[in-house]
């Protein structure tokens, strides 16, 4: 394959540091819950990378395993948080995270 | 000598206190005043039993004391205070005095007070303060005569304020309590170097320190015996109503006749003197605070005189009068004679009671009424009082052969012997004007027209108030006879009975007079008091308002040289209002501020911080991010 | 580990686009009008990420990735998403534009400190042996069950309580209707 | 007279204070029950007593009782009785007694009141025997919560804040001591946390800001928040204004006797070299020194007449700071006679007025006058109460004074000497109470309210004056309980001293 | 003829297959289902009717297609595309024949040889669900997005079924690799090794979660037509709804052609092992490379036979049984089929260990 000057590593580290920037961004500027989940998602995408990238480069299974379980983990985060919007949605008539103030108590 | 029959004089009376004050409780005079008069001649009985016996004793001058060891009050460490009564030849007499004059007061008071609603209360307090008083001469240990000493005070201050209705009295009362106190400080700083510098408070012993060489150069600090006989000193004028303290005895008049007569002429306020008397060997030991002892007395004395001359009030005059003659007694010891000083004491009581018992009389016939300017020709309504009324003016001025004549005479011998001829003409003012002031409340009283319908209408009193007149009338002509100048024969029984009272520890008497200076003084005093005496009478039977003193004196002196007001201005306002001040600065606004303060912090802290939890889960995230970031950033760079 | 010369050779154009390409959908994701779009842009990335594994020779991760990322979380997130039937998202909080630029750049200092920290011996050559193996399925599965053993059961309890807790969430969402027909 | 009677001593009143509960419906059983109570209690004070005279150890607090507590914190529940603390527990007792008469047909004080009551009993007792730090602080924190619930519950109006104060400032004051405590839990050669073990303790250190001088700084300001030494004493007045009768009186009595005692105890016995530092003791003198002048100033100041007591204890307890520091056996012994002086005349003080208050409700001075013409026997009490705190002679109060001031004297002449200024100011403030309330015009509300005794509170009153009167003259006999202990604490001072 | 260029040239010869396979299925639904009935089909077209397919897809192409207004124009193309995608991208991972040699270097007939090919095909299946919910909502009509939220929601909750009796195979065979596992299923003469034989009760649970993920008759509430029209794809006409129509029936020819390798034995000819057959082969004069690609030959022919059964099964089953209600359907599959899988799992967990001892 033609191959670019740019080493591996730093190009997925760049790549996987860019997922994580941009879902954070997301996640702290975003009004609406599920765009905020979402850009979760997306950090733990950059991370997963990141640890792919170095399992790889070290060669050892951890990072792997390491990305296994985050996305067990993601998955079941996910699933709960979608049903925690559903109802804080039919609570609330929205998404958007500013209504829910009133749950500071 | 052991002698068990002490503690029962201090017993009777203590009884009869307690019989009055808890038990009977009854409203009569009569029977409530029987039993305390009872209480108080049974103590005269046995304190002449004790001086029989001790006279009959005459062993060496060191054990010639009976002693009555009760129990030890308090020991701890270096203070061993063991409650023992003693009795030396001073305080037998001093005992008699106190139980005899204590006896005919009770008498007296029994129909003074007939018509009062709670008779119980004043004749328990009297026979309280007979004991405290008792208490006070028969202690061995300076710590039990402070007991005595305080216990005086405390009586001083229910009698005073014995009709408690009207606050001025109870004012008054709690004005003699403070004054007294201010003096205990003085008294404890005493004791407190009696127990850590001579190791006893016990007076035989004190007095022995004085000659055992070993004890002297074992480094006692001088300051040791300058503040022992310096808060001595303090003591007594606070007790013995000496310049700086003398304010609370006009006030205290305010209680009933017998009480001014008992305690503040004959007994407490003679105590001071008599403290110094039988701790005089220590006393010596400091001359400095000897001459000041001359100086406070001379000083007292004129300055009472002065005010005294100007007063109304006939109780007021006396109270004065009592004041000056103090101020004679603290001159006689500091012009270094113990002796004269008792002498005075003794004579004193008798003459300075009389009149205050005839006073009480004139009062009680006046209806209580006790202004001078109410008075007048009392002389032919009331003849027995009026007589010993006379009795007592013409011995108080030292009118020849009676006892002022001899005490007074003695002290100014011994001054004019001491200091010389400044301080006898001092004192011989003081004594001239004694005589005037005492001849102006007579003539006052008893001579012109009656002024006021009390005046026509005043009655003698009745035989059990005159009696004790009587009794004391014979006395204060007689009592003068117990010490004799030198010109008359050698008959000093007094200076005998004081010197002995010192356990053998003898202390250089003044020179001796001779003859010629003895008459000499004799005939001047005599001769001037008494052409004084009969000016003033003279003066005054025409001329009630005649001002002795020069016009800025007199108004001056009729406000008692405002030294009420300079008191309280200078003394009391100023350190009340700082203690306020103080105390509202350190007990309310910084402590209870400080701790209110905390309180009120931690509920703001707490909702301060609460502002930071807005509730949009973003602004959390965000400072997660932020903060986070901050701290590895900066570990970043620490590890760097 | 054994000392190895760098097996990471360089960065081939397959992994260059896809990565890009994924960047480009992550940012889809943030700045998409609608909710819809967002979620299938999320879905477009998680899918690229999937082929970036392969592209790194992580097949099994890939796999995974594909199955559960793609297959199952962006579905879910669709499916949510619709049912909700969102009004399109308004724009990001006004103002915060800078507040954006500034977190975007203190989340990536902190991600790359993170990274610099984290792990030592960043740029150390790796293994010697083909490192192929060590990403399969078995070097993993291996791996789960030795050393990551308690890791294992632990997700393995916590996935079953968001099952519980999500069935929890659900009944109760559905519990309104119940109620409106009268059941508890 | 084997060891468990000094144990039940402290037991007994807590088994009681759970019996009273029982007695929840019927508030005249329970306080008869609680009276009858006390009987047993006297008991076994009377055979703890036989024990500690029998008992001729020399040594510094014989341990009487002692089991296995807490072999974890190195501690053992072991309870110690020596001249120091059986006066003070005799005094808790008697007065406790008294107190139980007083409430015998009270409306307000319930079977809980009298139940914590109980409690408060056996913790302050408990505290006073404990020979183990723990143990010691375990009963000293106890001390705290029925005291809080007397105060908060049955105080009167703004009880909640008076005691939430006093709750804090004590409790900030336990927590020093607690790190001191645990301090000399940590020391490695530490074998157990009795009192003997840490007097042996041997290598803190000494001199200033040595790690000794911290612990005894731990110890110190637990008991100063106690006393109350004067910058710490402004929780008194509200906890005393507000508490109930029984309350202030036992706190009066007992609980601030307790900071003495600790002092005494904990801190000059246990760690001498650091008390005898001239630093610490100046500080202490002139805080004491303070808390005299003023604490009287502060009783001048006050319109409320239970404030004014409660600042008058301020001034007497810093009589008796002044007595602990002085360093000699006068002084100390004075200072342990006149906590029971004082316990004595404030208690009586307390009551009476606590008397007077259930009828007339009222603690303004100028609300009241003339009390010498409406009850006569009640006044002539008061006056003696008071002139008990004045330190009259012929009444205990002059005896612990004078020996305070007699050891003071001797190595500080000047702290005596202003110190005397404190008994002038305590005449002037007290008899300006008295005149406010015995003499003058019956003021109206005590024409309203007739206060006529009934026959318990005059039994209340009248062992209180005895136990005074007696006290007065036959002091020789409490100095001599408190000779032995005292002696051999001095003789450790001047030890130190003389190094 | 290296093994890439292998793969190269066999990637268009397995989607002519499938997309030439989808009309003679439509053909022998159409006849079978009127067979099935005591009609006669479609005839008139082409002999007996056989270019009826072919008329239909000349339809399909030249109609007309609207675009439904407000709906993302690019969601609203995308949504067929991405349904015929995931079947066919799914067939590179199936052995369709015995592997033969050419010049003694041996190619197997797979597009994909990794050995986590059983993983991901059900990982491509899983992508299925997109398709149908993109298209819902492009299609802005309620109904619409009721069919296709249905359908997620039914193909997910039997996507988890077939996850777990994926797993529960996996440990019986031991490998995620397709084509091992055939060589397994083919290894001894007996049929023992069969899927269908050493885990009945999966077949069982994969055969009908299979109907469910194709959105088969039994299951296919989403297009309902009496409730909901054509669900997802009503508003699509023309070209689109012909590669949704494709898309479905290659997900069908793609389900069949898994449950053939998984339980059938893939392309075994059954009681005859792959060396067997080609010593059959060399028995009937061939030699060399020749006799192995007839073998292969033979083999691919199995399996296509073993496919078409399936797909018989999938229309006999169409025309027979009636349709579930939604939350009965919703509801077999959680509460009926994902019990049974997991007990199955957890047997068959127990067995290995027990068979195979601890690894």
């Amino acid at each position: 394959m033609i191959s670019l000057p740019v080493g591996e590593l730093e190009f997925h580290v760049f790549v996987s540091i860019a997922l994580f920037a941009i879902g954070a961004y997301g996640f702290l500027c975003k009004r609406s819950g599920l765009i905020a989940l979402m850009c979760l998602e997306l950090m733990l995408n950059g991370v997963n990378l990141f640890l792919m990238t170095f399992s790889k480069h070290h060669s050892s299974p951890d990072g792997a395993s390491l990305f296994l379980f985050i996305v067990l983990v993601a998955a079941a985060e996910a699933a709960i948080a979608l049903s925690i919007f559903v109802i804080l949605s039919r609570r609330f008539g929205s998404v958007v995270l500013d209504d829910y103030r009133r749950l500071k108590g | 000598m052991i002698f068990e029959g002490l503690r029962w004089i201090l017993l009777a009376p203590l009884l009869g206190a307690v019989l009055n004050g808890v038990i009977l409780q009854n409203k009569s005079a009569k029977i409530s005043g029987l039993v305390a008069t009872l209480a108080s001649l049974v103590a005269f009985g046995f304190s002449v039993v004790a001086c029989s016996q001790l006279s009959g004793l005459n062993s060496a001058p060191e054990q010639n004391f009976l002693i009555d060891p009760l129990f030890t009050w308090m020991s701890s460490g270096h203070v061993y205070v063991p409650f023992n009564l003693e009795l030396t030849s001073i305080t037998s007499v001093m005992l008699l005095v106190i139980t005899g004059i204590g006896s005919l007061i009770h008498i007296y008071s029994i129909s003074y007070l007939s018509e009062e609603e709670s008779p119980w209360r004043f004749f328990s307090y009297l026979n309280l303060f007979l004991a405290a008083m008792l208490v006070l001469v028969l202690a061995s240990n300076l710590a039990v005569v402070f007991l005595g000493w305080e216990g005086v005070g405390l009586c001083s201050y229910l009698l005073i304020g014995y009709w408690y209705k009207k606050p001025e009295n109870t004012a008054a009362g709690m004005k003699a309590f403070i004054t007294n106190r201010v003096g205990d400080i003085g008294f404890l700083i005493a004791l407190f170097v009696a127990f850590s510098f001579f190791q006893t408070g016990d007076i035989s012993r004190l007095a022995e320190r004085v000659n055992d060489y070993a004890f002297l150069s074992s480094g006692v600090p001088t300051w040791a015996w300058y503040t022992f006989a310096g808060s001595l000193l303090w003591a007594a004028t606070a007790k013995s109503a000496q310049i700086p303290l003398y304010i609370w005895l006009p006030d205290a008049m305010a209680g009933p006749t017998p009480v001014s007569a008992l305690i503040h002429a004959a007994t407490m306020v003679t105590s001071g003197i008599f403290l110094i008397c039988r701790v005089w060997p220590l006393f010596a030991m400091s001359p400095v605070i000897v001459d000041a002892a001359f100086w406070i007395g001379m000083s007292t004395a004129w300055l009472a005189a002065l005010i005294a001359v100007s007063q109304t009030d006939v109780k007021k005059v006396l109270a004065y009068s009592t004041v000056s003659q103090l101020g004679f007694m603290f001159v006689a010891l500091g012009a270094g004679s113990p002796a004269a000083a008792f002498f005075h004491v003794i004579t004193h009581a008798c003459f300075k009671a009389l009149l205050f018992l005839a006073a009480g009389s004139v009062i009680h016939g006046m209806h209580h009424k006790q202004e001078m300017s109410l008075m007048g020709g009392l002389k032919d309504k009331m003849k027995i009082t009026h007589v010993c009324f006379l009795i007592g003016t013409l011995a108080i001025i030292g009118f020849p052969l009676t006892a002022g004549f001899f005490s007074k005479d003695m002290i100014l011998a011994k001054v004019f012997a001491a200091q010389g001829v400044f301080g006898y003409i001092l004192l011989l003012g003081a004594a001239l004007l004694t005589a005037a002031y005492m001849f102006r409340a007579y003539t006052l009283c008893f001579w012109g027209g009656a002024r006021s319908e009390y005046a026509q209408k005043a009655h003698e009193s009745d035989p059990l108030m005159y009696m004790p007149l009587v009794v004391l009338a014979f006395l204060s002509l007689f009592i003068g006879w117990l010490e004799l100048p030198e010109v008359f024969g050698h008959f000093t029984k007094i200076t005998d009975w004081v010197h002995s009272s010192w356990y053998g520890v003898g202390v250089g008497e003044q020179a001796h007079l001779s003859h010629l200076a003895e008459w000499l003084l004799m005939l001047i005093t005599s001769v001037l008091s008494l052409t004084v005496a009969y000016y003033s009478f003279k003066i005054y039977q025409r001329n009630p308002e005649f001002k002795i003193l020069p016009e800025p004196l007199h108004k001056w002196s009729t406000n008692k040289f405002y030294v009420d007001e300079a008191f309280e201005l200078l003394l009391i306002k100023p350190s009340m209002k700082a203690g306020r001040f103080i105390n509202r600065i350190s007990d309310e606004t910084t402590f209870n501020g400080l701790a209110n303060g905390s309180f009120r912090f931690t509920r703001l802290s707490g909702r301060l911080l609460a502002l930071f939890h807005t509730g949009s889960v973003q602004t959390y995230a965000w400072h997660f991010v932020f903060w986070s970031s901050l701290i590895v950033g900066a570990i970043f760079l620490w590890t760097l | 580990m054994s000392e190895g010369i760098v097996v990471m050779g360089q960065v081939n154009l397959f992994q260059v686009v896809v990565g890009i390409l994924a960047l480009a959908a992550a940012i889809g994701v943030v700045h998409s009008k609608s909710a819809v779009s967002s979620a299938l842009s999320l879905m477009a990335t998680l899918f690229l990420t999937a082929f970036l594994y392969f592209a790194k020779g992580a097949y099994f991760a890939g796999v995974v990735q594909v199955l559960i990322y793609a297959g199952a979380i962006a579905v879910l997130f669709v499916f949510i998403v619709m049912l909700l039937d969102l009004k399109p998202s308004r724009v990001a909080i006004p103002g915060q534009k800078g507040v954006a630029l500034l977190a975007f750049a203190a989340t990536a200092m902190f991600v790359v400190v993170v990274a610099l920290l984290a792990v030592p011996g960043l740029f150390e050559p790796g293994l010697q042996e083909s490192n192929l193996t060590a990403l399969s399925a078995k070097a993993i599965s291996y791996n789960f069950v030795s050393t990551y053993m308690l890791p294992f059961q632990a997700t393995g309890f916590l996935i079953l309580a968001a099952i519980v807790g999500v069935i929890m969430l659900a009944k109760s969402v559905r519990s309104p209707s119940n109620e409106s027909r009268g059941e508890p | 007279m084997d060891p468990i009677n000094t144990a039940m001593l402290i037991f007994w009143p807590a088994i009681f204070a759970f019996l009273l509960f029982t007695f929840r419906k019927n508030k005249k059983a329970a306080q008869w029950a609680n009276m009858v109570f006390h009987l047993p209690w006297f008991w076994f004070l009377y055979q703890s007593c036989l024990l500690w005279r029998s008992s001729t150890a020399d040594g510094m607090f014989p341990i009487v009782f002692n089991s296995d507590f807490f072999p974890l914190l190195k501690s053992n529940f072991a309870l110690g009785l020596d001249g120091l603390n059986l006066p003070l527990i005799g005094l808790n007792v008697f007065l406790s007694f008294c107190l139980s008469l007083y409430a015998l047909g009270k409306e307000k004080l319930s079977s809980s009141y009298l139940a914590l009551f109980a409690l408060l009993n056996a913790a302050s007792v408990g505290s006073l025997m404990a020979a183990d730090a723990f143990v010691f602080y375990i009963f000293w924190e106890a001390m705290l919560i029925p005291m809080f619930f007397l105060i908060g519950i049955w105080g009167s109006k703004n009880r909640v804040y008076a005691a939430l104060k006093f709750f804090a400032f004590t409790m900030l004051g336990s927590l020093a001591m607690l790190a001191a405590i645990l301090y000399l839990w940590v020391q490695p050669d530490i074998q157990s946390m009795g009192w003997h073990s840490i007097a042996q303790l041997g290598l803190l250190g000494d001199g200033l800001w040595s790690p000794r001088f911290w612990v005894f700084c731990g110890f110190l300001i637990a008991f100063l928040v106690k006393i109350p030494a004067w910058p710490l004493h402004v929780w008194l007045p509200d906890a005393h204004t507000e508490a109930p009768t029984g309350a202030s009186v036992i706190l009066a009595g007992v609980l601030l006797k307790l900071g003495v005692y600790g002092i005494a105890r904990w801190c000059l016995a246990l760690f001498p070299s650091i008390a005898v530092l001239d630093v610490v003791s100046f500080t202490m003198k002139v805080l004491a020194l303070a808390g005299i002048i003023l604490g009287s100033y502060g009783a001048l100041r006050q319109t409320d007449i239970k404030r004014t007591i409660a600042y008058s204890s301020v001034a007497h307890l810093g009589f008796m700071l002044l007595g602990l520091f002085s360093f000699q056996l006068a002084g100390f012994q004075g200072a342990m006679f006149q906590n029971i002086a004082h316990g004595l005349s404030t208690g009586a003080l307390f009551l009476i007025f606590g008397i007077i208050y259930d009828r007339t409700h009222t603690r303004e001075l100028s609300d009241y006058g003339g009390l010498g013409i409406v009850n006569p026997r009640l006044s002539m009490l008061f006056v003696l109460s008071v002139m008990a705190s004045i330190g009259l002679p012929g009444l205990p109060g002059f005896i612990g004074e004078f020996l305070i001031l007699n050891g003071t004297f001797v190595l500080s002449p000047w702290f005596a000497f202003f110190a005397c200024f404190g008994i002038l100011l305590g005449a002037v403030y007290m008899l300006r109470i008295v005149r406010g309330m015995i003499y003058g015009e019956t003021s109206s509300v005590l024409k309203s309210h007739p206060i006529k005794l009934s026959f318990s509170e005059w039994g209340s009153i009248i062992p209180m004056i005895i136990a005074m009167i007696v006290l007065g003259f036959w002091g020789q006999g409490l100095i001599a309980v408190t000779a032995r202990a005292s002696a051999t604490i001095i003789y450790n001072l001047q030890g130190e001293i003389l190094r | 003829m290296t093994p890439l260029l292998w793969s190269l040239f066999l990637v268009p010869l397995v989607g002519v297959a499938v997309l030439t396979g989808v009309p003679v299925i439509l053909m022998v639904e159409r006849r079978g289902s009127a067979w099935l009935q005591r009609r006669t089909g479609p005839n008139r077209v082409g002999p007996f009717g056989l270019l009826q397919p072919m008329a239909d897809a000349i339809k399909m192409v030249f109609k007309e297609e609207n675009q439904p207004a407000r709906a993302s124009k690019f969601l609203f193309i995308f949504a067929p595309v991405l349904a015929i995608l995931p079947p066919i991208v799914g067939f590179s991972m199936i052995p369709i024949a015995q592997p033969f040699t050419i010049n003694g270097e041996s190619f197997a007939v797979q597009i994909v040889k990794s050995d986590l090919s059983f993983l991901f095909l059900l990982a491509i299946t899983s992508l299925h669900v997109f398709a149908v919910l993109i298209a819902g909502w492009a299609s802005n009509n309620k109904f619409s997005l009721m069919g296709a939220l249905r359908a997620g929601s039914q193909m997910i909750s039997y996507e988890v079924a077939i996850g777990l009796c994926l797993v529960s195979l996996v440990v019986s065979y031991g490998t995620l690799n397709l084509s091992e596992i055939v060589t397994l299923q083919g290894a001894g003469s007996r049929l023992a090794f069969w899927g269908f034989f050493m885990q009945p009760l999966v077949f069982l649970i994969m055969w009908v979660s299979v109907f469910a993920e194709c959105n088969r008759l039994p299951f296919d509430l989403p297009e309902g037509e009496t409730e909901l029209v054509a669900g997802y794809h009503t508003e699509y006409s023309g070209l689109k709804f012909g590669l949704f129509f494709l898309g479905e029936y290659a997900a069908m020819y793609l389900a069949s052609a898994l449950m053939a390798t998984v339980f059938l034995g893939g392309y075994n000819i059954p009681f005859v092992s792959p060396d067997q057959l080609v010593s059959f082969v060399e028995g009937l004069g061939l030699y060399g490379d020749q006799a192995t690609w007839v073998a292969s030959a033979l083999s691919a022919v199995s399996f296509a036979a073993k496919v078409f059964f399936f797909m018989f099964v999938f229309v006999w089953v169409r025309w027979t049984l009636p349709r579930f209600r939604y939350d009965q359907l919703v509801g077999l599959g959680w509460k009926v089929l994902l019990p049974l899988a997991t007990i199955n799992l957890i047997g068959t967990m127990i067995f290995s260990f027990l068979q195979k001892g601890a690894y």
